[in-house]
């Protein structure tokens, strides 16, 4: 896992487990932070090695599915975990972060994007998640709410897909989570739009059934749970449960 | 005039390229299926792949039999950085296509500054899908017909000429006949190949239904939202597999017809 | 071959100097040809008579060297003609019908797009007739393929000579014909060269190619030309034993005088009575007969089979591929191969009175 | 003898494939470049994007080349339809293989569920890496050397016959060298087909650093990661283009020196 | 040709009965073959001569018909022996070179492949060896691409030789060689057939191919064989045109004695000074010389350079192709061609006591 500096406070609690390689499949969303959890949990358990494979929620779903060895699953969306939980592929969910929406927009906001309204305006390229995968779900009932319709120069099938093109200066803006705001200074910036706070995604996390590290993921999962994992998570922008 | 030791790898190859696509046929929800295939959500990213591919592949034929022919006639060395510089496309990955038309066509690109000067925007257009699907089937149509015509030699184009004719008569009448069968390999190559484009398209052309929503962006969509259950998305597979099979077959006898 | 044809030379349709290496190859020669003039080119195998075809017609470039056609430079240092640019047609060794068309379509072709750039329409109905000038017809709709490789070479003959080049060459255009066939493709390549006007090198190892055909006849060796000079001419004096081997026939050119041929010291020669048929009208030919045809006699023969009897002097005694060479008075000069016993037997030695017998069934005619 | 107007449409279409790989070069972060190059996160997927890719065209050409053979001498309508079979793969978006394959090979999978009590599984480890690339590359190397192989036709098989050559003698020593060139065709367009595979290896053999993490899933990676710089995924793009390219010139340039 | 031969083709080789049709033409023939027998197989362009040749060496199956070498069955309804097992060479019309291996690694092929199945240092140097015997010393390490048409027709030919079949296709082996080079390649393929017990098929547009190799002739016209028997048979009363126009010569078939050809009936004729050097040795022999060069008289010729005279009786007058055809007394029968001029002047009618001379000269022979 990669050096990022920490800035969560105290480490959760101690397990000392024995050396292994503890998989991980989590959203794409999750990357920074998922990273220094990762190194949480290796710098308390010397020996122990957490790999991260971060995808869409989807994908990764599949391939559990499927029978990937992964040992703990951390989805985007209840949607794609459920469903391995009820066929008794994972252990129970557990939410463990939470996620609004923000308007990206080019650095210095050249727009002047201030609301939803301003992303139908003529002449603004609004590019948004497809209404199938998590954040495009969340963005059509932020817009419902605010009452506004427009149609997007494009649904990007992932979160990155919009901030790529926003970034790129392809699209003037569009509705990306909180935590890629953060996770992208200098390329775009975040505009808060009225009633954001009121539609939250929440990401759930489970054990793999027949992980053959099931202790370690346990830790893995209670670590997140834990108040220096909600820490860190909160460090990159997200909610709590 | 086969061996017969040739026949157990042959089997084991069409196995392999075959029985995935049996696969899929396991994974399909039957009872669903006709509504979903009928369904807008089907046939209108169907009818736009059907009509950019085959657009792509006329500008293919536009483009890349020309191509083909500058190469074929090259000196070997330039030939074979000429052909390499072709094939360099297929080594890249969907993702990395995308990022590079963006980077030339896009808005901050070399040529997509220009472009906005005079009022063109390319991304999120139905001609970016275009542009995408070409770049991607180029070099299939540029190497099939290449290879067609260095092996079809330059023998008949000679005895045409002694006989007086120029040399639009001779590519028109004479070479592009002798080629066929090449040519119509790599029309089905590249055509096939746009028909499956899904990562350039996705990057530089976007995802919007009816205008750059093609059939691949459409079962990714589908992937992302059925989860595990990958119902949807299989059969809108299976759609563009049946769709793909019945053309590839009807050109593909034509195709016998004309050789035999 | 008459000696206007031979002088107008001088004043070349095409003149070419040609230098080329392949490999341990080389091919240094330098030939001209007349208006309307026709010249066989003779060589062995591997002697470069198909390159220097290719270099004339510009499908090959020599190292150096110069190809020009009527005064205009076609081939030079620093220039070069396309072949669709310059009127020399090529028939190669090779058939080379082109796949893809029917035999009508391949002779269709040369019509649409050499000389006469008929339309579809006439070009089709102009091929049908060509195709039954060389015996085909009813297979215009044959594709390659379908063709026997005889059938082959006669559509390729017919694609050559239907483009209408004003020079055309044509490379062992008798291959591969059948022995019934090859006289009228022969006569056909003849005709069509004196009606339209058109010069040609022919390329052949037949003899009687050479003689029926061509006004001249170079030979090729190991890339360089060895002997060349009229027709007669050089088959009457070969000069290396490859010339020798195919020639050795005694030509007399003459006019037609009541189906028999006269030559200028006006003796008459009765020829085959197949070839006296075709000597309806008077005009130029030629009478060919093999040298070992010619019986000697020392005494007048009588009550005997030839048609053609004369007196002359032995002018020379020389050894030859067949036997003794014995040359005799007359304008030509005939010449009759004996064996050494033959010779010793008559007590044959320079000036002595000979008499001279051809049976007329020996004599070949050829109109020119 | 190429004909001048050919010239114009020819120069578009290279334009069109160069020009964009261009157009990437404009984004790398030239002074980071040689670090991002030298990192152990380049090299070992491109170490194991090579291995695994060449392991891959070694399987397309000992499954392919036999396949091509039975398709190029089967009867029109066997070989059509044949074709068309081989052809379908190229028409699946990336998406669509890696589930045919999961389908197929991967837990519940027909295939799967008996390597499974084999103790054998696939899905998620290097082989299902070689396994996804053959499958995208096989069509491939089939088409060419069909193509090849049908151009070339049987002539010179049925003279080496009637001289006692048996069928073994025949296609080891003659029908292999006359198809030389469109088998070398072949097998450089399955190995850069292999080396830029990305959609099914995705899904079928998953993305875990030296297992299965090879070139384009490391490029995805970077693309995806924390902060979208596309500094890495660019830079990475431009290592497997350049390695690709070197692969190419040298066996275009060797090709060419075999067919002059 | 020998009574002996012809009669053994009744237990024959090679037997076929083979029926086809491809478009509008169509094949219908029976053919044997004996052991160590040459069958020369002559007709038209287009008459069938080489779908023949793919039917029995395996390349074309039959509509149908059978095919069987020795006994064993290699072509029938249900039955299909594949070329390479059939040990029936061919070599086709065109010379088909590999294209990718040198003209000594295609004879090499042979070697290795064929009946010798030398291991590759052997076939090599034996290549080389087959390369000198075809005159192509040296060119072993070309590519057929920089091999001249008659070249590339010779490493053909001797790799088809070398191949070593119990039974040999020739697809008219001669076509494209020089004229020099013809004889030679015709000695060599005559030696190489009898030394190895080789029976043959040759097809071939040259009537001397037939009167060298051949003990039968077998015409094929339209499909269908229109004259079959041995070669002096045949030639002597050709039955159709097609044959005519190149037969018509005169073979003696006798024995060697003091450099001359003595017949069954004990003429003896002197020969070309040139072939009587190969007349060494006694031995089978074939004396060959046209009807046209025998020259008939009423009274004994004296004092005349023919070597061979003879008295007979006209025992028949019969139009030709070439004049009036009288056929005399003897065996076996000499054939003379005359113009009716000469028929009429000398007076002659069927029992006419004639002198008939030819010329040596005028005589080729061939050690048989
Ligand atoms: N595929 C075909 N369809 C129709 N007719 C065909 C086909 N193949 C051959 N023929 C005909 O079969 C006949 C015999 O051809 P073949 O090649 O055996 O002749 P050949 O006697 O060898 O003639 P040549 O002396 O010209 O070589 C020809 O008339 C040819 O047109
Ligand atoms: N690419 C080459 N490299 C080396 N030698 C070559 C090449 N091409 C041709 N030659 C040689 O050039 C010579 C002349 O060939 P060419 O075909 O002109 O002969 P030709 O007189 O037409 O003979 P033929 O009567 O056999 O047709 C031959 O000896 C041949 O081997
Ligand atoms: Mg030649
Ligand atoms: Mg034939």
């Amino acid at each position: 896992a990669p050096s990022t500096a920490m800035d969560a406070g105290k480490p959760g609690p101690a397990t000392g487990l024995e050396p292994q390689t503890l998989s991980v499949y989590a959203a794409a969303s999750l990357t920074g932070a998922f990273d220094e959890l990762a190194l949480l949990l290796e710098d308390e358990n010397p020996g122990v090695d957490v790999q991260v494979t971060y995808d869409g929620s989807s994908t990764l779903a599949t391939q559990i599915a499927a029978g990937a060895p992964a040992d703990v699953f951390a989805s985007a969306d209840q949607k794609n975990l459920q469903p391995l939980a009820d066929d008794g592929l994972t252990g129970p969910a557990t939410r463990f972060a939470g996620n609004t929406l923000r308007i990206a927009v080019a650095p210095g906001n050249p727009l002047k994007i201030e609301n939803l309204a301003d992303l139908a305006r003529p002449g603004v390229i609004t590019v948004l998640c497809a209404a199938q995968v998590p954040c495009g779900a969340a963005s059509a009932t932020l817009l419902a709410n605010a009452g506004v319709t427009l149609t997007p120069a494009s649904e990007e099938q992932n979160v990155t897909a919009v901030v790529t093109k926003i970034a790129g200066g392809e699209a003037d803006a569009g509705l990306v989570y909180t935590t890629d705001v953060a996770a992208n200074p200098g390329r775009v910036e975040g505009v808060t739009p009225a009633g954001a706070d009121a539609v939250v995604g929440h990401y759930p996390i489970a054990v793999v059934e027949g992980s053959a590290h099931a202790e370690a993921a346990q830790a893995f999962v209670d670590l997140v749970l834990s108040p220096a994992g909600q820490a860190v998570l909160a460090a990159h922008g997200f909610l709590a449960p | 005039m086969i061996p017969r030791l040739l026949y157990l790898p042959a089997s084991i190859g069409l196995t392999l390229l075959v029985l995935p696509l049996a696969g899929l046929l396991l994974k399909v929800d039957w009872p669903a299926l006709p509504a979903l295939l009928l369904s807008p959500e089907a046939l209108q990213p169907l009818g736009l792949s059907l009509a950019t591919a085959s657009v792509s592949t006329v500008l293919c034929l536009l483009l890349g039999v020309p191509l083909a022919v500058v190469i074929a006639r090259s000196k070997p060395r330039v030939a074979g950085l000429l052909r390499a510089l072709v094939t360099v496309p297929l080594v890249l990955p969907p993702l990395v296509g995308g990022i590079a038309l963006l980077s030339l066509l896009g808005r901050g690109g070399v040529l997509g500054n220009s472009l906005e000067l005079v009022g063109l925007r390319i991304p999120f257009t139905t001609a970016a899908v275009v542009i995408a699907q070409t770049f991607v089937a180029l070099p299939f149509l540029v190497i099939a017909v290449e290879g067609a015509l260095r092996t079809a030699g330059i023998r008949y184009e000679r005895v045409a000429a002694t006989l007086g004719a120029g040399r639009g008569t001779v590519f028109a009448r004479i070479t592009l006949p002798l080629v066929g069968p090449g040519l119509l390999a790599g029309t089905v190559l590249s055509f096939a190949r746009a028909l499956g484009e899904f990562g350039a398209t996705a990057l530089f052309a976007g995802n919007q239904a009816g205008v750059t929503r093609t059939m691949p962006l459409a079962i990714y969509t589908a992937f992302n939202g059925s989860g595990v259950t990958t119902d949807q998305a299989v059969a809108l597979s299976l759609l563009l597999i049946a769709v793909a099979v019945i053309i590839l077959v009807l050109v593909g006898t034509r195709r016998a017809s004309v050789l035999s | 071959m008459t000696p206007a044809l031979w002088k107008s030379a001088a004043k070349a349709l095409l003149e070419a100097n040609l230098q080329l290496t392949r490999g341990s190859f080389s091919l240094d020669l330098r030939l001209t040809l007349a208006r309307g003039e026709v010249l066989a080119l003779l060589g062995p195998n591997g002697s470069g008579k198909s390159t220097v075809l290719d270099l004339l017609a510009g499908l090959a470039i020599p190292s150096r060297g110069i190809v020009a056609l009527d005064g205009a430079v076609l081939t030079a240092p620093g220039r070069f003609v396309a072949p669709e640019k310059r009127a020399i047609g090529l028939l190669g060794q090779e058939p080379l019908l082109f796949p893809h068309l029917t035999a009508r379509a391949n002779v269709a072709f040369a019509l649409r797009v050499g000389e006469a750039r008929l339309n579809a329409a006439a070009a089709r109905a102009a091929a049908d007739r060509w195709l039954d000038r060389v015996g085909l017809n009813g297979l215009g709709g044959s594709v390659p393929g379908a063709l026997s490789g005889g059938q082959q070479q006669r559509v390729a003959l017919a694609r050559a000579l239907a483009a209408g080049p004003r020079v055309l060459l044509l490379d062992e255009p008798m291959a591969a014909l059948d022995a019934e066939t090859a006289p009228f493709m022969r006569q056909l390549i003849r005709e069509q060269l004196a009606d339209t006007g058109t010069s040609a090198i022919i390329v052949t190892h037949d003899i009687v190619d050479a003689v029926v055909l061509a006004d001249r006849v170079a030979v090729l060796h190991d890339g360089a030309l060895i002997d060349e000079g009229t027709t007669a001419a050089v088959l009457a004096a070969p000069r290396n034993p490859f010339v020798a081997a195919l020639a050795g026939v005694n030509l007399v050119v003459g006019t037609v005088q009541k189906g028999a041929i006269v030559a200028p010291d006006g003796r008459t020669f009765s020829v085959r009575p197949a070839d006296a048929a075709d000597l309806d009208a008077t005009g130029p030919a030629a009478a060919v007969f093999r040298p070992a045809s010619v019986v000697v006699q020392t005494e007048q023969p009588r009550h005997a089979s030839p048609r053609n009897v004369w007196s002359a002097r032995v002018t020379g005694i020389e050894p030859g591929s067949g036997g003794v060479r014995l040359r005799t008075s007359g304008d030509p000069e005939i010449i009759a191969e004996l064996t050494p016993a033959a010779v010793a037997d008559l007590g044959l030695q320079l000036g002595s009175p000979v008499w001279l017998s051809v049976k007329a069934t020996e004599v070949s005619a050829y109109r020119r």
